[in-house]
């Protein structure tokens, strides 16, 4: 084990430690979406995309847990039947040691998880004032005794993403694309939150704004003593934010590692291909890096290939990864892969 | 190094309802004879309206103002609409951001790759599908017979970009207007493309012009980088003198705000405050200077001329601080240090 | 009306003319004959509902039919019969029993000869209540024929054939009929000219089946002075010349081309546009230009236009509203200011046109009118001393018309009559037009209406065909009237052969019934058609029925 | 390239270091616009649409007030001055076949016309909306099926609706606005259930998931404000389309009760005296297609300016 | 795709069954009956007729009844036209709406898919308002002013044209085409329109301009197919709408279509010409929606007529 693993996990804290029990523990989490004709189907055979299959992983109260992938592996569907937004296939969420049972017996589990969504511009309702959008989950959760009280709760919240209180009365149209991310940032702390799913906060933004983004939700980590599931398909800046990173492939967690760990150690031949494929800027390493390129695309979810789902494009396939599914496996210091070959 | 393709100050403004909209605000740039240059900025810095600026394809109700393209000798803003037509596709061509947008989902990959090369070549059916395959051979896309009669939505995303390229390359231009070719596509899907415009540039001795915000992407593959911000040239240079000596703020913002995956430990990201400026009231002097960490007086008021370096006359940057009597900032990138 | 209209009758009174056997002559061709003697007209209906006689029941039928067949006798345009098929006829002193010599050289269009076999068949087919024959009861007449026809068809089965061989008809010879009536009835000889006594071809229909036989063109074996050569539906009728007809030399008409057209505006384009000859179809608003310019033929109609009340619903229940209500309306106004067309405001019930019990009396000018016309003082009087001096307190009315515009017009004008006249607040007088299925389920099935606009076109010359509806009885007694003198009279004129008595009775009842002002008359109707001036010698009679037989067109 | 400024005459303070300007940096330079606001802006750029706008306007002022200044009555007859000629006898537009003024019974017409026009837009949206809102936002099974009774009822010729409609519960306004009100809604709630469905995936929507939202908040606040914009241009292509149908069940013979007038009505009468009275028909016919073009171009109008696509 | 085809044979049979249903019930609820008449006719009269034609049965077995024969594609007899039945009717009358029907689409084709794409391309014009000026009159002016107009002026006055009748000469084939475009021809050109301008803000077209194409090719060859897309989708309900008749124009033209036959069957309580042709309506729709969704497979790739996404 490394120096830097070792430093790394004493970053997690007290209650990343093994047996404090985590604040959000979730246990084969399957997402299976139907696909059918539309009409009245009485010949239809179903079939479905495998959006997430059997994926587990905790999270401690206080801890960032990075999940990276490329776009269709799955990442965001966990996100949202985390949140239940989507009701699971099959699978278990528990919440503080609670266990969700559905999306409408939630109750406090409800406010207490929220979600930082994608696109700056689609995530907020253009018909509202930026005051209703951050004072929605205020009236439903009856969070303010009284008009002013709420306002007060209102203009806190702006300045504690770093707007303007003046800025309340306005549409989201009116704002740039930092500025509504910020406004969708408030408008989860409204809420009162323990745990924050970042669903790609940052990908839609321009460099320079992301980087004020996410200080600002380390900011209010440390603040607010925040959890967050940080999922995003840049894998510098999930490893720059995150204290563990897990890293998808169609609809399964190939590799779970701390974030050094795992670019130091990379174990997975897909995260193998996946750091080597990220560009650093600067001219000199790039002319000496070697890269390994993937060939082909990612299968399609229907039917993924059978086995090891990476093995169509894996380097190192073997014919035995088309038998049998590599379990998730330590592979010492919580360093987690899936994998029958490394 | 012979010039190809010399871009002077040219203008381009949008006609809104609020007012002119300066998108391009008076940029001159060359590129040479199988050169890449890159332009690299934020959205809105006017990078992509220079692109199109080029081709002559700026949308209502925008417009060019003046300047001149000239390529290999002739002004192309002189030309007339159908002179112009037989320069596109033929002379200049483009590889747009999104494959699954920019390809016609109803024609099939082949008639859309020999509609090119039958409008500017002047060549019979047989001929041209023969001109597809090969192009198709070229970016690597296999079995490119089976291709041509498939329609796009067929394709994977990477096969599609391959597609975009092989059509651009159809008619063999001399220069290719690459705009953010990679931003749509996932990394391992980028990095495929990327080696493959690397060898296509070195093979064919194309020109090209590559269009990105993402400064690692230009760092493997552009011999000189352009960096714009608010419809101005603000550094030019090489692209090893960008990375290693940045001379403007906006630069080294750029550089610091994003986390290096090579990073050893966790240094706080250091952003650039604030938002881009609304180019139909840009700020007076240096458009940077409300943004920058590093402004003085003067940068509020007086628009910074082009400063060469010391070192090298190809390396040109547009701020105050590069002035003799500015004072020296010693806010160098990580990227050197480490 | 002419869409509407259905059933269409006529008998004649005169014994005279029975007796006798004798006829009218066919009018003559009195000028030039053009050269193209094709008669082009339109039906106004997009297709008759049938061309098989004894499922007729609409005039537009009738007319065809009265091209393509030919009954015993044949009826002139003063609804005197003369000789069809038959040659001559004699009647029993007793009244009842008809003999009738049939013409030999009668023939069908296949060649076949017409007998009084043809006729027996045919009538009985019409009264078998399997054929489900809508015009039936016209054979009520003849002995037997009511109790066969009312069998029910599937309870009663095998009683049919027996029933149906009782019926008065008998054949003599192939050339004689002898028809027995169940009382006398001295008009029953002009029905024989209708469609429903009309022979058909025997093999024909049992060939082709009761249903099925006359559907198409070429289907069709017929004896009257024309055939039909082609009928494409919903479109066109063309009918020839018959040469095999018995009378063909008297025929001049080549040809006739009947148009399917039921839109008036359409009917009347074509029309002037030249696209036919001959039609009844125009717009009401056109009636003024089209009378200026000469382009009206108007003709008298049996017929009345009148508003009935429900006599059973309030306020109508009181005989002195009902009066009131018909004295305010401004007769002369509705006929002379928004008709136009030589209507004449009804005073009284019966239409004249109808002969008394003297000769050459008229029922009407014996009878007289009734009442004066917009008599308002008179109206309002009868109102205050019904109870409604405040005027507020007379219940919401509501007048119920069929969606047509010519109804709504006169509803319209009707409506400001008793507003202003009456000086009843306007909103409660409120208009109410319903589709015709509604319609006629509202007035006729439901009575659930207060006053509705009705007409009534009789079925024969004789007061009877207007005075018996409203006996408490009768089907057609919308307005629920119910008067025991009323019924007695009649019931008496109806027993009677005695024509002085009968009309004696009659006008007594018209005077009872317009007394208690169970109906408000409005006007009596007439008849317009448009035929172009070289189209001559058109009969028709006063109930609407048209007759081409000897029509001709004139150089032009 | 650039050549060396000349950099001798600068104050001595030009170098002095002030840092970045954080009110520059927040600065909105665009006046702040609201979507209706933008909406209204591109919408008056559009001659068309603002014509007819303002036609609208006009039209509506001279059908609610117009009928009090005419002189006359939409009921009142004189038999002695019918059908009487534009301009005769201070009957500007001429008299109908009752000697009524046909100035007046046009601008009364107008009310009932535009009255139907109205209301059966507006049952189409209360109706329609939210069936395809609901529709929309239950998805899945529920959907499919509320879909399926929309499709049949589609399948249903609208003249067999209507007429049957009609002839069930008799003539009256209120029936017309009754039989439009159940045969409009389709369009609207296929309409909007598209938006919605497409909408429920946007990112706000769950985001209002997230906060908790009820599903009857999400549709009332979230997403039925958001199909607006389509349903407003729907809203006033539908209303043409009803007065059409009105006219057209006046032209059958369906309408309104007299003696109250609409323009359907007076066309349908006039129609059959055209040869005569050129006028009675022309007057209401001119009124119909006025009102229709107004209406079309406006929702035409509405349409692009309200198109998302188009801001710029 | 068999398959697909198959189920939506399914469904649109289960649609059919619902409108027959409604319809028989909607129909029954009308007062007045076929052989309701204004003068009395005697009860045995009317009973005989009731018999003869099944309606002196309870509603439910003549409903079970109607079913069973709609199955064998009898759709029964009519009761005003004796002898005649339903299926004789659409026989002969919808190849006259047809042909009325296809005659004015393909007019309104050829007028107006030009004239919205020109409008698109010059938005906000003189030559996108005048076009939308001429589609929007189009949706205007009410079919039973612009029929009996043409008449006065073409048949009347002019002489040109017969006034009314079909079948005889193509000359009278002239108004009924031309008063039953106008709506159609308006809609595809606003549909036109609108779909234009979506697909020239597409990435596509970008694509197909900087390969130097000319605007010409670019219309064509990249525009139009994608732009046709509404106006296929409208054609399914329009061509099922048109083709089976519309009243007022076969009413004012005398024309033998379906139309006419139609508000005719409901004005008389013809009951089975009403349900025949409603239902022939109404499965007419639904096989032009299947159509027009397989040959939206054909124009549109991306289009998977099994309902699967790849």
């Amino acid at each position: 084990m490394s120096v830097r693993a070792e430093a790394s996990i004493n970053d997690l804290g007290e209650a990343a430690r093994p047996g404090a029990e985590p604040l959000v523990k979730v246990e084969s989490l399957r997402k299976w979406f139907p696909v059918s004709a539309a009409g009245l189907s009485l010949v239809a055979k179903r079939e479905w995309v495998q959006a997430v299959d059997d994926v587990s992983f905790e999270i401690a109260r206080g801890e960032t847990l990075g999940l990276v992938g490329e776009s269709g592996c799955g990442k965001t569907t966990v996100g949202r039947t985390v949140a239940r937004l989507y009701e699971p296939t099959s699978g278990r969420v528990f919440f503080d040691g609670k266990l969700i049972p559905s999306a409408a017996k939630m109750g406090e589990t409800r406010r207490k998880v929220q979600m930082i969504f994608q696109d700056p511009y689609a995530s907020l309702n253009p018909r509202m004032t930026v005051g209703d959008i951050i004072g929605e989950p205020i009236d439903i959760h009856h969070l303010a005794k009284n008009k002013d009280q709420r306002k007060d709760r209102i203009f806190e919240l702006l300045e504690t993403v770093g707007l303007n209180r003046e800025h309340a009365s306005r549409f989201p149209h009116e704002f740039s694309g930092g500025q509504r991310q910020r406004i969708g940032v408030a408008r989860a702390l409204a809420a009162e939150p323990d745990f924050i799913i970042c669903d790609e906060p940052i990908s839609a933004l321009d460099v320079s704004i992301q980087a004020q983004v996410v200080n600002m939700l380390q900011d209010l980590q440390q603040k607010l003593g925040l959890t967050y599931l940080f999922i995003a398909h840049d894998l510098a800046m999930v490893k720059h934010i995150s204290n563990r990173v897990a890293v998808m492939y169609l609809g399964k967690i190939v590799e779970l590692a701390n974030g050094f760990d795992l670019y130091a150690h990379p174990t997975h031949p897909y995260t193998q291909a996946l750091l080597s494929a990220i560009p650093i800027p600067d001219p000199s390493v790039e002319e000496e890096r070697k890269r390994i390129i993937l060939e082909g695309d990612v299968p399609s979810p229907i039917n993924p290939p059978s086995g090891c789902h990476f093995r169509t494009r894996c380097r190192f396939a073997k014919p035995e990864c088309a038998e049998k599914e590599p379990e998730l496996t330590d592979r010492g210091g919580g360093h987690l892969v899936s994998c029958w070959v490394s | 190094m012979e010039t190809l393709l010399s871009v002077k100050n040219l203008k381009t403004s949008f006609f809104t309802y609020a007012g002119e909209v300066k998108a391009v605000d008076g940029v001159s740039f060359d590129v040479g004879l199988g050169e890449a240059v890159a332009v690299v900025g934020e959205s809105g810095c006017g990078k992509s309206v220079t692109a199109m600026s080029i081709q002559r394809l700026i949308p209502e109700p925008g417009k060019i103002m003046s300047g001149e393209v000239i390529l290999a000798g002739r002004d192309l803003l002189k030309l007339r609409e159908k002179e112009m037509q037989k320069v596109r596709g033929k002379d200049i061509s483009m590889i747009f951001q999104d494959p699954m947008t920019s390809l016609n989902p109803v024609l099939t990959i082949g008639y859309q790759l020999m509609e090119s090369v039958v409008r500017h070549e002047n060549v019979d059916k047989a001929k041209a599908r023969q001109r597809a395959i090969e192009s198709l051979e070229m970016v690597r896309i296999p079995s490119p017979e089976k291709r041509l009669a498939q329609y796009p939505h067929q394709l994977s995303g990477g096969m599609r970009q391959r597609a975009m390229i092989a059509m651009a390359l159809s008619c063999r231009p001399k220069l290719i207007i690459a705009d953010e070719p990679t931003t749509s596509l996932d990394v391992t899907i980028q990095a495929q493309i990327i080696e493959l415009l690397k060898e296509l540039a070195r093979e064919t001795k194309t020109s090209i012009i590559l269009i990105t915000h993402n400064l690692g992407v230009v760092a493997g593959l552009a011999d000189r980088v352009i960096v714009m911000y608010a419809g101005k040239i603000v550094e030019y240079g090489p692209v090893k003198e960008i990375y290693a000596d940045p001379r403007h703020p906006y630069t080294w913002g750029l550089l610091k705000s994003v986390p290096r995956l090579d990073e050893s430990d966790k240094q706080r990201l250091v952003p650039i405050y604030g938002q881009p400026p609304d180019l139909l009231k840009p700020p007076t002097g240096c458009r940077f200077h409300p943004r920058c960490d590093y402004a003085m007086k003067i940068c509020q008021t007086e628009e910074p001329p082009y400063f060469t370096s010391d070192c090298c006359s190809t390396h040109l940057a547009s701020c105050w601080l590069q002035h003799p009597a500015a004072p020296k900032v010693s806010a160098i990138p990580k990227a050197v240090t480490a | 009306m002419k869409k509407l209209a259905l059933i269409l009758l006529v008998v004649v009174m005169s014994a005279t003319l029975i007796l006798s056997g004798c006829a009218q002559k066919p009018a003559q061709v009195t000028g030039d004959l053009a050269k193209d003697q094709t008669l082009k007209m339109d039906l106004g209906v997009s297709e008759p509902e049938t061309l098989d006689p004894a499922m007729q029941q609409g005039v537009a039928e009738f007319n065809v039919a009265t091209m393509m067949y030919e009954g015993l006798t044949r009826m002139d345009d003063k609804n005197q019969p003369y000789q069809g098929v038959a040659e001559k006829w004699t009647v029993s002193a007793d009244l009842l029993t008809y003999t009738f010599n049939l013409r030999k050289n009668a023939k069908w269009t296949n060649g076949d000869p017409v007998t009084a076999k043809d006729f027996e068949w045919s009538w009985k087919r019409a009264i078998d209540p399997r054929t489900g024959s809508p015009y039936a009861y016209q054979m009520y007449y003849i002995k037997g024929a009511e109790a066969a026809n009312t069998l029910d068809p599937k309870k009663d089965e095998a009683k049919i054939k027996p029933a149906l061989d009782a019926v008065g008809i008998k054949v003599v010879d192939d050339y004689t009929l002898q028809v027995t009536l169940a009382a006398p009835a001295s008009y029953w000889l002009g029905l024989t000219s209708f469609p429903t006594y009309f022979p058909v071809h025997r093999a024909t229909v049992e060939k082709l089946g009761s249903d099925k036989w006359a559907t198409e063109a070429a289907n069709f074996v017929t004896n009257g002075p024309f055939k039909m050569t082609g009928w494409t539906h919903k479109s066109m009728i063309t009918m020839e010349k018959n040469t095999k007809y018995w009378d063909a030399k008297d025929v001049v008409l080549k040809k006739i081309t009947i148009a399917l057209v039921d839109d008036s505006k359409t009917e009347l384009t074509m029309w002037e546009s030249g696209q036919t000859d001959f039609t009844e179809g125009y717009p009401a608003a056109e009636i003024d230009r089209l009378k200026k310019e000469n382009k009206l033929t108007i003709l008298p109609y049996l017929g009345t236009y009148y508003y009935s009340f429900n006599v059973k619903k309030a306020p109508f229940d009181n005989a002195k509203v009902r009066q009131a209500f018909s004295l305010a309306i401004n007769r002369g106004d509705i006929v002379n200011k928004i008709l136009k067309a030589g209507q004449i405001p009804a005073l009284a019930f019966v239409p004249p046109g109808i002969p008394d019990a003297t000769a050459g009396s008229d029922f009407r000018k014996t009878g007289g009118d009734f009442y004066k016309d917009n008599d308002l003082a008179a109206a309002n009087k009868l109102l205050d001393d019904a109870g409604y001096k405040d005027r507020s307190k007379i219940p919401t009315i509501e007048i119920l018309y069929n969606t047509n515009p010519n109804h709504k017009t006169i509803a319209e004008a009707i409506q400001e009559m008793w507003s202003k006249g009456l000086n009843i607040p306007k909103e409660k007088i409120k208009l109410n037009s319903q589709e015709w299925g509604v319609y006629l389920s509202s007035r006729t099935k439901t009575h659930d209406f207060q006053v509705a606009r009705a007409g009534w076109i009789g079925d024969y010359v004789d007061p009877m065909t207007f005075l018996d509806m409203f006996m408490t009885d009768n089907g057609n007694n919308d307005p629920q009237y119910a008067n025991k003198t009323y019924d007695d009279l009649l019931n008496a004129a109806k027993k009677t052969g005695d024509q002085k008595v009968r009309m004696d009775n009659m006008h007594k009842a018209e005077k009872i019934l317009v007394d208690d002002m169970v109906i408000a008359p409005i006007y009596y109707y007439v008849h317009i058609v448009l035929q172009k001036p070289y189209v001559k010698s058109v009969a028709i009679n006063t109930i609407g029925n048209t007759d081409f037989v000897h029509a001709w067109i004139a150089k032009h | 390239m650039m050549t060396e400024h000349n950099v001798t005459n600068f104050p001595s303070d030009a170098f002095q270091y002030v840092g970045p300007i954080p009110e520059a940096q927040n600065l909105i330079v665009r006046a702040p616009t609201t979507y209706w606001a933008d909406a209204w802006r591109r919408l008056k750029k559009n001659f068309l649409a603002m014509a007819s706008f303002y036609t609208i306007i006009v039209l509506l002022l001279l059908t609610f007030v117009g009928p009090f200044f005419t002189g006359h009555t939409y009921y009142s007859q004189n038999l002695d001055q019918t059908n009487l000629a534009p301009g005769q006898q201070g009957h500007l537009f001429g008299t109908d076949h009752l000697g009524r003024d046909e100035l007046t019974r046009l601008l009364y017409g107008g009310r009932t016309s535009l009255e139907v026009g109205i209301v059966a837009s507006v049952i189409s949206i209360g109706v329609g909306a939210l069936y395809g809102g609901i529709s929309g936002l239950a998805g899945g099974r529920v959907d499919n099926y509320m879909m399926r009774v929309v499709d049949i009822i589609y399948g249903i010729p609208l003249q067999l609706v209507v007429i049957l409609l009609m002839v069930v519960m008799g003539s009256s306004l209120w029936n017309i606005f009754i039989a439009l009100g159940l045969v409009y809604w389709l369009g609207m709630a296929r309409i909007v259930r598209g938006q919605v469905l497409s909408l429920k995936e946007q990112e706000f929507v769950l985001a209002a998931r997230m906060v908790g939202s009820s599903q009857w908040r999400l549709l009332l606040r979230h997403l039925i404000p958001n199909t607006m914009g389509p349903i407003i241009v729907t809203l006033t292509l539908g209303i043409p389309q009803a007065i059409f149908t009105e006219a057209w069940l006046s032209f059958i013979g369906l309408g309104v009760q007299a003696p109250a007038a609409s323009w359907g009505v007076m066309a349908s009468e006039g129609v059959g005296g055209m040869t005569s009275y050129p006028w009675q028909t022309l007057f209401p016919a001119l009124a119909i297609s006025i009102t229709m073009l107004a209406f079309n171009f406006l929702g035409d109008g509405l349409r692009d300016a309200l198109d998302p696509r188009l801001r710029r | 795709m068999a398959r697909y085809i198959l189920q939506r044979f399914f469904s649109a049979l289960i649609a059919l069954w619902v409108l027959i249903t409604i319809t028989f019930i909607m129909m029954h609820a009308v007062p007045g009956g076929p052989f309701a008449t204004e003068k009395a006719v005697p009860e045995a009269i009317l009973r005989n007729l009731e018999q003869k034609y099944g309606l002196d049965q309870p509603l439910p077995k003549q409903y079970i009844r109607y079913l069973g024969n709609v199955i064998r594609l009898d759709l029964g007899p009519s009761y005003k036209f004796k002898g005649q039945t339903v299926n004789d009717f659409i026989r002969r009358e919808f190849p006259v709406s047809a042909e009325i029907g296809i005659l004015s689409i393909i007019l309104s084709l050829l007028v107006g898919i030009p004239a919205g794409v020109i409008s698109a391309f010059r938005q906000n014009k003189w030559q996108d308002n005048a076009a939308m000026f001429v589609a929007i009159i189009g949706v205007s002016v009410p079919s039973f002013i612009v029929a009996p107009l043409l008449m006065y002026v073409l048949a009347l006055k002019l002489h040109w044209l017969p006034a009314a009748m079909w079948g005889m000469t193509w000359k009278q084939a002239v108004m009924p085409v031309i008063s039953l475009a106008l709506l159609p021809l308006a809609t595809f050109a606003r549909l036109m329109r609108s779909s234009t301008l979506d697909v020239i803000s597409q990435d596509y077209i970008k694509t197909a301009r900087s390969k130097g194409l000319s605007e010409l090719q670019v219309v064509w060859r990249h525009v139009m197919k994608n732009a046709i897309m509404p106006v296929v989708t409208y054609l399914g309900p329009l061509i099922a709408g048109i083709l089976t008749g519309t009243f007022v124009i076969e009413q004012i033209f005398a024309i033998p279509g379906l139309g006419r036959e139609y508000v005719w069957s409901v004005t008389n309580r013809d009951y089975t010409v009403l349900l025949g042709l409603t239902i022939f309506y109404g499965a007419f729709l639904l096989m032009m929606n299947l159509l027009v969704d397989i040959v939206y497979g054909f124009l549109d790739p991306r289009i998977q007529l099994t309902g699967h996404k790849e």
